[in-house]
């Protein structure tokens, strides 16, 4: 019981911390800036996910968990990828 | 107590980071915005215990989605539209009532979500429906999870056409770019060390985990659709990387890899009507059809969904062919 | 609760501080080449303790094994990813001076 | 393979992977021969239900309510039976028009069209025979992404942009759709209509918001108005072939659900305020589209406008149907939509392939290039007048059947109102077909250059025009066949009870 509240408070946690980091997003300055952002909530939602399958007793969602380990960094490859030429993906200050 | 808190700020956030990815006005920071949707709609399906549908929420949306959107978002192409977009919404009309567009699409949406409101409130109370028929006869059907059992036997035939629905998505894509052959699309350099090494790493593990969700989809959540689109993904990292990945396929192989799963449900239902109906397959066989399918689909769906990637990305394409699709003919 | 789920705690409420910590310098620092240590430093080190702790509790060697596996990945996917952001930043910070230049 | 609905489904999808995997130059008549093939099917299935009743088949020998079983009573039977004969005309045209040796694209068109082709025709048949709400989502969402890349094999940016806002459309059609299956899976546990119908007779559990949704997502794939504007240039841009199925029978595809889900399964649950206000919106289908047809510029747009309109019509069912009692005219309505779904396929079928014919002989499908067009083209004008017949309703074609059993029951039913808008909308469809044949008939000099038409696309179209008429002439067959499984008896009607 007492364990299970410790998990679920543990989730909302990371939770609350993951639409923090939402905040960069919006700001930026740069799309690096956004792209980091999308990083960090690919490490916090693993996380996230690893608390709930032991909280819900959902083995399989650790399954979950790394299939979102192997592949968040895909996005960032594309990023980076798609890049034409200097300066073209960069983000206007403010937000 | 503290569940119902993780879900009420999960179900918030959701609706506020939908909302703001609508209402983005730069077309970037929309998509990274896209990006930490599908990561909590996964965490939504996770605290609804569907984990088959999380698990597929996790593979295409932070997988293939991201990237595709990320790529589409830096193409001139979308800059310009969005600038049109955005000069559109600020001219005509709409520059005496600014925000008039949003306060109507608000109120749509708001008029909906209280409608279906309504009618879910409105559904009968106790759980109905054929989970208990698919329990009943599960051990009928070859496999020992109700989710496999109901996709690769019972409903095989609405499978069989959603891989068609796959299928079909591929080969329109490349119809529209006019080639069936992805080796001329343009192929990454090389030169980014991290890159190889990362691809290096992350292919042996992608097949691995793949074949590990092939494997558990007997008997827990996971499943070919799940694999597939996470060897989709590696086959794109691979292409991003430098290598060539699905683009190094022959037409004919291409064709043949898109169309593998497809071919195969058909043959086994062809084969079905000589014991009795179409896609019949109950008896002793059931689990090895069921598993041979399965890897069909696995590898239908990697070599599509790369297909779709490396055909969107095949615009900068030189030959005649793409010149003439991109200038319109005079008359239609 | 017994000692077992006491130690996990432990981890688990370290991880979270680090997550936090994360969070505090992605809003906090100054400009990306800094925040790139909120991601790779901070938020790797709370996943690794994070998964530590999850471990004792779960208690046995397959899942174990497994949680160590998922954070090997993140780990690589991370520092790679990280790495990659580096590079496009400083090539933004070249050509603004070029652009300044000129 | 002992029934006909496992080749109705076998036989186009093994053409499909063929087409796509074999190169060679008989790919189109392979296609040709495969949509033979699928009429003999559907003929086949339609002389059983003729024979021993509405035939059913449990898919994987599971049936429902866990598995997916298929059906097929009288309107099946017809709606198949002309899907396939539309498609195989189609096809013959194709040869044609696909023939195009000087341009380097032709090639490429022609493989990817036939793969597509077949699958589209696949999935009309698959749509057709199914009894299960979840199944036919599957076989909708099938024939929408077939059709959109079928619009965008035309290429260039026009038809790209009409084939974007066409997969747009569609797809919020789809999400509509399914979230409405959701809901009523929800609220009956199955998924097959059968057993759907039995739980829901009487009207006592009538969901309503999840049937708003459904025939929501339904009415915009089937181009009502105001939900049509995704259809004119989507049916335009397309290459000839593709705009005469999917004006004829794609449309009608999303059609058909409607009234199954309407007639057979929730005829209890649908309110007559319901039925009034789909009325309305056909009605105002008819008015909108057949003005703006009389606008249009081009050949093909005229066309495609022509099509929103003649959707309306099918709509007026409804009024007709429901909450105006037991009469005779039942019968006549609900018959009399059915055999317009038909004569319209094969008349609209016919007009879009001669408009192709003008567009591929002149280079453009200006109306005010079509001067001369008697000299030019014969059988193509012939066959252009007849389908204008067709279209309009004039004796003797089956469209002008389908309008007088409207009638009649509009003036039975004493909703006359419907009978004034049956009628506006005739005299306007006549508007503008008198502008397009009149075109063809002004005598004027010949343009410059005309490159030569392959016979067999004039051919085509002008068969295509003649099954529409000879529907008017043959129509005591096509309606007993219809009165098997129908939810409106003839002989019942006839009691009068």
């Amino acid at each position: 019981m007492v364990m299970s509240v410790f998990l679920y408070g543990l989730a909302l946690f990371l939770i609350l911390n993951l639409i923090a980091g939402l905040v960069r997003v919006l700001r930026g300055p740069t799309d690096a800036d956004r792209m980091l952002a999308a990083q960090l909530f690919g490490t916090t939602g693993v996380g996230i996910l690893l608390v709930l399958a032991e909280a819900q007793g959902l083995a399989a969602l650790r399954d979950v968990a790394l299939v979102f380990a192997l592949l968040a960094a895909l996005a960032t490859v594309a990023f980076v990828r798609a890049r034409r030429g200097p300066g073209s993906s960069e983000g206007e200050a403010g937000g | 107590m503290l569940e119902h808190g993780v879900d009420i700020v999960l179900a918030g956030s959701i609706a506020v980071v939908a909302w703001r990815v609508l209402l983005e006005p730069q077309l970037f920071r929309s998509m990274v915005l896209f990006i930490a949707m599908g990561l909590m709609l996964s965490l939504a399906w996770v605290r609804l215990a569907a984990p088959d549908i999380a698990l597929a929420e996790a593979a295409i949306g932070a997988g293939l989605t991201g990237i595709l959107l990320i790529r589409a978002a830096q193409t001139e192409a979308a800059q310009e539209a969005a600038a049109a977009a955005r000069e559109a919404a600020t001219s005509g009309w709409r520059r005496w009532f600014p925000g008039a567009g949003r306060i109507v699409s608000a109120a749509a949406a708001l008029a909906f979500a209280a409608v279906l409101l309504v009618a879910v409130i409105d559904l009968p109370g106790e759980p109905i429906g054929l989970t208990e028929a698919a329990a009943t006869e599960m051990e009928a059907s070859g496999v020992e999870h109700p989710v496999t059992s109901v996709l690769l036997n019972f409903r095989a035939y609405d499978t069989w056409l959603e891989v068609g629905v796959l299928l079909l998505a591929a080969m329109g894509v490349l119809a529209i770019h006019r080639t069936y052959n992805l080796r001329s699309t343009r192929s990454e350099e090389h030169t980014m060390l991290v890159l190889t090494w990362l691809a290096r790493i992350i292919l042996p593990l992608a097949v691995l985990i793949a074949g590990y969700l092939y494997w558990s989809g007997t008997h827990q959540p996971g499943g070919a659709f799940q694999a597939g689109a996470i060897l989709a993904a590696a086959l794109v990292l691979m292409q991003l990387a430098g290598f060539r990945g699905v683009s190094g396929l022959s037409t004919l192989w291409l064709g043949a890899g898109l169309m593998l799963s497809f071919a195969a449900f058909l043959a086994v239902g062809f084969i079905g009507t000589f014991e009795g109906e179409f896609l019949r397959y109950r008896h002793a066989t059931g689990e090895l059809i069921i598993l041979a399918l399965e890897l069909t689909i696995v590898v239908s769906t990697a070599v599509t969904l790369a297909a779709l990637f490396a055909g969107a990305g095949s615009q900068s394409g030189d030959d005649s062919d793409a010149v003439r699709a991109r200038t319109p003919p005079e008359s239609l | 609760m017994t000692p077992a789920e006491v130690i996990a705690a432990a981890f688990a409420v370290t991880g979270g501080i680090f997550y936090l910590a994360g969070t505090v310098g992605i809003l906090r620092f100054p400009d990306v080449q800094s925040r790139l240590h909120a991601v790779t430093k901070a938020d790797n080190l709370g996943l690794g303790f994070l998964a530590v702790g999850l471990a004792v509790l779960a208690g046995t060697a397959e899942v174990a094994a497994k949680l160590l596996f998922i954070w090997f990945l993140a780990l690589a996917g991370s520092a790679t990813a990280c790495q990659l952001i580096a590079n496009a930043s400083v090539d933004d910070d070249v050509t603004e001076r070029e652009q300044a230049d000129a | 393979m002992s029934s006909p609905f496992e080749w109705l489904i076998f036989l186009p999808f093994a053409g499909g992977v063929i087409t796509f995997l074999l190169p060679g130059k008989s790919r189109p008549w392979l296609a040709l021969l495969l949509t033979v093939g699928t009429f003999a099917a559907a003929w086949w299935l339609a002389s059983d239900v003729w024979r021993e009743g509405p035939q059913g088949y449990a898919l994987g020998g599971w049936e429902a309510p866990l598995g997916i079983n298929l059906y097929a009573d009288g309107l099946s039977a017809l709606l198949l039976l002309t899907t396939s004969a539309v498609m195989t005309l189609a096809s013959f045209y194709s040869l044609g028009y696909f023939s195009r040796e000087a341009e380097a694209s032709s090639w490429t068109e022609a493989r990817a069209f036939v793969p597509l082709w077949l699958f589209l025709l696949g999935s009309l048949n698959a749509l057709f025979v199914s009894r299960d709400l979840f199944n036919l989502y599957v076989a909708l969402e099938l024939l929408t992404i077939a059709g959109v890349a079928l619009v965008a094999l035309a290429g260039g940016a026009t038809a790209l942009r009409a084939g974007m806002r066409y997969l747009l459309a569609a797809f919020l059609a789809s999400l509509l759709y399914l979230m409405g299956v959701a809901l009523l899976y929800g609220e009956f546990g199955v998924l097959d209509l059968a057993l759907i119908a039995e739980a829901a007779e009487g009207g006592t559990r009538a969901p309503v918001i999840a049937l708003a949704f459904v025939f929501l997502g339904l009415g915009i794939k089937a181009a009502l108005f105001p939900f049509h504007a995704w259809l004119p240039h989507a049916h335009a841009s397309a290459p000839a072939p593709v705009s005469a199925v999917l004006s004829a029978l794609v449309v009608k595809a999303a059609f058909y659900v409607i009234l199954r889900l309407w007639v057979d399964v929730f005829a209890d649950s649908v309110t007559a305020p319901a039925a009034q206000a789909a009325g309305a919106l056909g009605a105002a289908g008819i008015l909108w589209g057949s003005f703006q047809a009389l606008r249009e510029q081009r050949l093909k747009l005229v066309v495609a406008h022509s099509t929103v309109a003649q959707v309306g019509y099918l709509f007026l069912l409804f009024p007709l149907l429901t909450g105006v009692g037991e009469g005779a005219w039942r019968f006549d309505a609900w018959a009399g939509g059915v055999y317009h779904m038909m004569s319209h396929a094969f008349a609209k079928g016919a007009l879009f392939l001669a408009a192709g014919t003008i567009l591929y002989a002149y280079g453009n499908d200006q109306i005010s290039a079509m001067r001369g067009l008697t000299r030019t083209l014969p059988i193509t004008t012939v066959s252009f007048g007849i389908a204008g017949i067709a279209l309009v309703g004039l004796p003797p074609s089956g469209s002008f059947i389908a309008k007088w059993m409207l009638l009649t029951a509009t003036i039975e039913s004493a909703q006359w109102w419907w009978a004034v808008v049956i009628g506006a909308g005739t005299l306007l469809s006549g508007a503008y077909v008198y502008r397009l044949v009149s075109a063809a008939f002004t005598p004027d000099t010949l343009p410059e250059s005309i490159r030569p038409v392959p016979r067999v696309m004039e051919y085509a179209s002008l068969i295509l025009a003649l099954t529409s008429l000879g529907l008017g002439l043959r129509a005591a067959e096509p309606f007993d066949l219809l009165e098997v499984g129908a939810p409106f008896s003839m002989i019942v009607a006839g009691v009068g009870t």
